[in-house]
């Protein structure tokens, strides 16, 4: 198991005021997997949490926005990023 | 061909895309400005604060400037800036600056760089109401979009 | 909706534009800026000098905002100025601003502007080039435009 | 007969120092025929002046660019436009 660090952006801080949640997570894991942990978090710790968000939502480093099916690079801190609104 | 990408904390100045903009041999300059604006969806606005994941951000941003230089025959120089946190009504949360040197490159490359701004990068935006709620406006998913350009 | 057209001795400035843009219900500002560059058609400038028929330079821009205005659907403020006398090298001949709520108008209605300034606005330029032969440069025949349309 | 003065734009400018010109011209006569008096000045007047910019170039008063058939407006000042290049 290895320790990995999510930053939240946008209406991810509506839940939290942290601006980054820490999951144990097993190495060899897909970005999938990382982001369905994050969602079984924001279930138990956050009130009126509304999985939709989720399922929008990619996970990236800070270099690329990964697919579901990319292995979690290990070491980075990644990024939890919701539908965007830019501009 | 040059390209200028920054994130300004608060408001972005016009003044700050003009400024780079000074190709000589450049006869168009074609700019957009974002504001904040008093009505969003019939709700009075009175500010958005603006988050945006900034090494992520600024890669895309850069990419997509690149996109827009080599569509218009590689002769362009680019400006692009993004305001994080406090924008209040009438001021400017974005702006894109494009010299080329005819025209019509100019208005191309300009329009190419908003709309995948809008699509692309990172960034978020939270509504702020004279009646006192907040809320994170609804926004485009994202996609593997950098992955498939660059592979 | 309000217009802006004016002339300006010498170069224009692009805070000259960008201060008429102040509308707070318009989230998008479109600009156009048009430079002296140091090369045209194969030969080096040093400067232009612009000569126009003041009084139907400004009917005939004000009237093309009008059009442009008409075109995207009223709700847009529009400031166009032109230099006249000597402008350099890197200096701005015009300057084009549109403001409207969404972005897709503004570009619209800036690019009309400045396709239609070029065709019917009775301006003229005399380029210096750097062996020091100066030209009036060739443009497009005048038609009755604008009796058409106001007609 | 009547006086009309005519200013002068863009390259009529090369041919004559003068800012206008004035023509004696009939009281009821056309833009074309204004044009032509013009030309015929322009050849008595100017070194190497070609007839091709007069061809090109429209009348025009304060407000409107005349075509070729109206009749000229009596006590206006015109204006002789060669080909327009603004921008």
């Amino acid at each position: 198991m290895a320790k990995v660090t999510i930053r939240l952006f946008g209406a991810f801080r509506n839940y939290i005021s942290d601006e980054s949640v820490s999951l144990e997570i097993e190495e060899t894991t897909t970005a999938r997997e990382v982001r369905k942990s994050l969602e079984n978090y924001f279930i138990k710790n956050a009130q009126n949490f509304d999985s939709k968000i989720i399922e929008e939502s990619m996970l990236a480093t800070d270099n690329a926005v990964l697919n579901l099916d990319d292995k979690i690079p290990v070491g980075e801190t990644l990024a939890i990023l919701p539908p965007v609104c830019g501009g | 061909m040059s390209i200028y990408v920054e994130f300004s904390n608060g408001p972005v100045e016009h003044s700050s895309i003009t400024r780079n903009l000074t190709n000589n041999a450049h006869g168009a300059q074609n700019m957009f400005f974002g504001a904040v604006r008093t009505v969003n969806l019939g709700r009075n606005v009175t500010k958005i604060d603006y988050d945006l994941f900034a090494p992520l951000a600024k890669k895309v941003i850069t990419e997509i400037c690149e996109e827009s230089i080599k569509q218009v025959g590689e002769n362009a120089d680019v400006a692009v800036i993004h305001a994080y946190n406090t924008v209040k009504i009438g001021e400017l949360s974005i702006g894109i600056g494009v010299s080329t040197p005819h025209r019509a490159e100019s208005y191309d490359a300009c329009r190419y760089i908003i709309e995948e701004i809008k699509m692309r990068a990172p960034i978020w935006k939270k509504e702020y109401y004279e009646d006192g709620e907040t809320e994170w406006v609804q926004g485009h998913a994202l996609c593997q979009h950098n992955h498939r350009e660059t592979a």
